[in-house]
């Protein structure tokens, strides 16, 4: 067993505060609280969070707009998360950022990007600053099924392969890119096998259960840390909602949501936890009440806080100052 | 006549072009089993099955890429850009290669692509999804750039999109797909490169073209109320430029405000103010204003965006200046 | 004062800001070994190793967003574009990630990049080679533009420019690289967005910037035989733009000539003109020209290239319709 | 044997014919009748010429910028070479193209093209359309090393994957990109390996006889005339000359042009012709001798012709009636 119970129970609680945030985000969205596109990480928890268990905290993670859930899973208060959904001040990104764009600098976690493949070189070039500067850290990107077509993900895999990056390219396989399914989009349905035409060391895993993919990430950072260069793994994991919250996702076939819930992260780790470590359904309940309670405290502040600030519209298009 | 919704009107002209010439086909993210993101493409799948009706993996540049050649080899494909922000990843395909393939071969080929999708901000969607990116279409020879946002000329203006042996970049608008507006049932073309005027008037003109024609109108009616006889010419094509209707407004009015959705620098509306100044200079009685999106990031909270974006208040706060009233 | 290569001044310039910060490093195909395509790095390597002078593949898109990413993580990377036509394969990373994180971050991270190469015509590359790009990146609000071709502002913009928290675009002249100039040998740097007056006049300023400076300055030789004394004013700068300077010289001249490579449409000329009416509308004389490419796609032929560039004879000309004589 | 006597004394007197002309070019350029970029295909002649040879008149070809030899290979006069390489109206693009933009509707050659790795995606577009409308015309498509390293070579091979489009993917690997070496722009050195990411039939081989490219390209031309979909294929060879004209190729390592000479494709057909068909060396240099002298016609013509046309500056950037 590579994790301790108390990670387990973390990994747990954690998922679980990612599930009740979301559901309350998509609440939010039907009362238009929440404008514009939002991309929720329900039925993926066990992906960000098995991740970032497995990464130093010093470690940079890069994700695109369905990053609700990895930017709590770096350890992001979910009061700031909902805050920027509502364009607040004290948003992740001060409400300028919104739903695709949440960023903390103190959790090395980078945003939150909107165009899709369009964040993944910048996981590359923190890698490559990582080996410029001669420190271990690695860098992780997470990235969809779909995004694994755009060109620039195979320049950031080839440049980081010749350049022996400890990049970790993570791609998250839900088996969809918005309505189209993975073998409409691509003739080959292994995405990891898209590193054989860059030579990288790759591989496939199921990503439902947490503790897998939390083992499966420790062996890439190693791989990374150890100065071999990039791998790419891909994970196999599914959304239950719709691509956004405006897709009814009606693309799906009979049974195949059911199906897929089976394997559900949260159970898998309530059931590891009962089997493996002796944890009882009241502790778990216990947990889940909890995570409720932080998730609605949480959201009634960020509803209770003062509007972004216009003061500051002039002040994010250009720094001024160097960090 | 029908009422029918902008997606309606675009629908309708891929619809009859595609029954008409069995060279045209539609390629993009989502066009066909999801019946188009945006539900512009609803039901084409049904009619014309997946040969001609095609969904792409999300990779723009290749796929477009894709497109133009097969354009080049003589078909007439129209390309579904999800939205214009993502074509930056294909701008090169479209600059350098749309763009320049009749000059670079002497014209002994052509590309008859129709690339079109939503332009301009939605609402709430942040920086990289919001742009209005007409004026990196419009500087290049090459490309012809259509901006509408209503359902009659959409549905004309496609027409003569498709039909054009040369690459047109046709931009659309996420909020008005919904907006209806009266095309009239018998078919028809509009040509493009010419201009409309939506509303007449006496002491102002208000340039524009795709949603910002509503704005204007909107501003027209609220001008009136001080006094101010707006018009509302609306380019629709924004290259190329129809400049005789510039000229001749300017020539009517004396007095201009150019509102263009997306960034000022180097935009559209420069353009515009540039080229009525240098011809008609004398018939100036004030300075042309732009309305444009402030020179700043699109940020996401809705009251923000509002502030960044054109509006009917600034509409009319620059025409009364303009008009000294 | 050392009589400098503009290629030789850009070097010096990144030579002593990478040797003052180790954060800075160079990287581009054929920076390295090769000694630079257009041998503007030559000896970098050798001083400073392959771990800080880095060639590249051919994957402007991939090492762009890694050198975006790298300045994120806190470095100063000098990407060099061998020129700026290829750039457009990266434009995604420069628009969508360099313009825009800042503010996606809400300022939490910065990009302190520059982006250098060779822009503009060169001889006979035809087409795909021969564009001036300012205008689609002086678009964008989070990105700032310098476009240069005299060494002693290349030296010292290049050395604000890497030292600039911003991602700065920065334009050179592949015809100019062997163009010589006087450069003082103390250290100094010019600061971002400030034009520079390179000659004196009364009756009318030519704006200009990047190797047209020396077709203005001809001009101004030539217009000065036809009796009309024409001042020279180098932007540098295309974004932010010296307003200031533009307005101090219209309201002295009253008359005004926009000379700019590069195609018409949309086009930083456009800008300038806009503004300068917009504030200045009361000290012009006569309407603004420009004297920019003609609005087509680049022949290869020498005598037709030359007919599509601006030239000394078309400023003259543009410069006398403006002063009518 | 794979080709008949007849085919190989054409192609060898193709070969033969394409170096006159490039040498021919090197010797105006220095003369600076040429301006501009003049890239030339001296060394490399086998590809064009075996592949040439494979392909059916009505077959799409695409080229680099690189692409004299290409387009002389598919029977274009060398007359309107020379012509446009002098900017004259009689060009094979009327002299607005110049050396790296030539093509023929004629011989479907489709030119021509400056940004790497930019006209990939085009012979894609040219397959998809054979596909659309049924006919069984394939699509070949050059391009180099370097260009195996752009984003959009990656989305044209696995959207043309996808669909199954008829697309011959030809790298000419002539070991450099500019001034670097494969080594050094890529991790793997076998470029046609690109394909296993996409899961693509693919191979290498060496292309320096003209009848060995011959044969691996008939292969290809058969694999996917037959429906089943595209090919990677990878031709190693080497360029005698620099880049391009400015180039003096300091970069080769001591020895190595002399060693590539040995397999000049010249000389291997000359060998093969001698020894396999009995052609004597007498035969051989009087093609030789008629080759210089068609070459030396085509120049002294196309340097009288009429410069491009003034007239028509204005009519190529947009079409004004549809084919
Ligand atoms: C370049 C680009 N093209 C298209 C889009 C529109 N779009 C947003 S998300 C998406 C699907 C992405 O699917 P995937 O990468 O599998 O990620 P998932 O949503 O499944 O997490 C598309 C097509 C975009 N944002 N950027
Ligand atoms: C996008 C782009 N980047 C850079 C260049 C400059 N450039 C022209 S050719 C070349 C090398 C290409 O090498 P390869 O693909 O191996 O072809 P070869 O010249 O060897 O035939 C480079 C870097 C370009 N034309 N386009
Ligand atoms: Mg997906
Ligand atoms: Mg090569």
């Amino acid at each position: 067993m590579s994790v301790t119970r108390e990670q387990l129970l973390d990994m747990y609680r954690m998922m679980s505060l990612i599930r009740r945030v979301e559901e309350l985000a998509a609440k939010a969205y039907t009362q238009r609280k929440i404008i514009g596109f939002c991309h929720l990480y329900i039925g993926m928890e066990a992906v960000a969070v098995g991740a970032s268990t497995a990464l130093r905290p010093d470690d940079v993670v890069v994700a695109a707009y369905r990053e609700h859930g990895q930017i709590l899973a770096r350890g992001v208060d979910p009061k700031h998360v909902f805050a920027e959904l509502f364009g607040k001040d004290t948003g992740t990104t001060r409400g300028v950022g919104g739903s695709m764009h949440m960023a903390s600098r103190e959790h090395h976690f980078w945003g939150g990007y909107g165009i899709v493949g369009g964040h993944i070189p910048l996981a590359a070039g923190a890698a490559f600053a990582a080996k410029y500067r001669g420190d271990d850290s690695v860098a992780l990107v997470y990235f969809g099924d779909g995004a694994a077509q755009q060109g620039v993900f195979y320049e950031a895999m080839e440049l980081a392969q010749l350049w022996k990056l400890p990049c970790i390219f993570l791609c998250e396989n839900n088996y969809y890119a918005m309505g189209t399914s993975l073998e409409r989009q691509s003739f080959l349905q292994d995405m990891s096998r898209r590193g054989d035409g860059v030579g990288m060391e790759r591989w496939q895993f199921e990503a439902f259960d947490a503790v897998e993919v939390y083992d499966n990430i420790s062996k890439a950072a190693e791989h990374c840390r150890s100065g071999k260069g990039p791998v790419i793994v891909e994970g196999i994991t599914y959304r239950y909602r719709g691509h956004s919250m405006s897709d009814p996702a009606k693309y799906r076939a009979d049974g195949e949501l059911e199906e897929k819930k089976q394997r559900d992260g949260i159970l898998l780790a309530a059931d590891r936890l009962k089997k493996e470590h002796g944890v009882t359904d009241d502790e778990l309940e216990a947990i889940k009440a909890d995570v409720d309670k932080q998730a609605q405290e949480a959201y009634d502040w960020a509803v209770a806080q003062a509007d972004a600030d216009p003061a500051l519209l002039y002040d994010f298009t250009y720094a001024s100052e160097a960090h | 006549m029908a009422k029918l919704q902008l997606r309606e009107a675009l629908r309708r002209a891929m619809v009859e072009e595609m029954r008409r010439d069995e060279r045209v086909f539609l390629m993009g993210e989502e066009v066909a089993y999801y019946d188009g993101a945006y539900k512009v493409s609803q039901g084409m799948l049904a009619e014309f099955g997946d040969k001609r009706i095609i969904d792409t993996p999300i990779a723009e540049n290749g796929f477009t890429g894709i497109a133009i050649g097969a354009a080049m080899a003589g078909l007439r494909p129209i390309v579904e850009m999800m939205t214009w922000n993502f074509s930056l990843v294909a701008y090169d395909q479209i600059i350098n290669s749309a763009a320049k393939i009749v000059q670079m071969t002497a014209g002994q080929y052509q590309v008859p692509i129709v690339i079109r999708g939503a332009n301009g901000a939605a609402e709430g969607l942040g920086s990289q999804h919001s742009q209005a990116l007409e004026s990196i279409y419009a500087h290049f020879p090459g490309l012809k750039v259509i901006s509408t946002a209503t359902p009659a000329d959409a549905y004309g203006l496609l027409k003569s999109a498709i039909r054009d042996p040369n690459p047109v970049i046709f931009m659309e608008s996420e909020l008005a797909y919904g907006t209806k507006g009266e095309v009239p049932d018998e078919e028809y073309l509009i040509p493009i490169g010419k201009a409309d005027l939506k509303r007449d008037g006496t002491d102002v003109t208000l340039v524009t073209w795709n949603k910002q024609v509503y704005n204007c109108l909107t501003a027209a009616d609220e001008l009136a109320k001080h006094g101010i006889s707006a018009q509302v010419l609306d380019l629709r094509t924004i290259r190329p430029l129809d400049e005789q209707a510039l000229f001749d407004a300017i020539n009517k009015t004396h007095r201009m405000v150019v509102v263009q959705e997306g960034f000022p620098f180097a935009g559209v509306a420069s353009e515009i103010v540039t080229r009525v100044q240098e011809t008609c200079f004398d018939a100036l009685d004030a300075p042309i204003l732009r309305v444009t999106n402030r020179d700043i990031n699109q940020p996401y909270a809705p009251h923000l965006e509002k502030m960044v974006l054109p509006s009917v208040e600034r509409i009319v706060d620059a025409a009364r200046t303009v008009c000294g009233r």
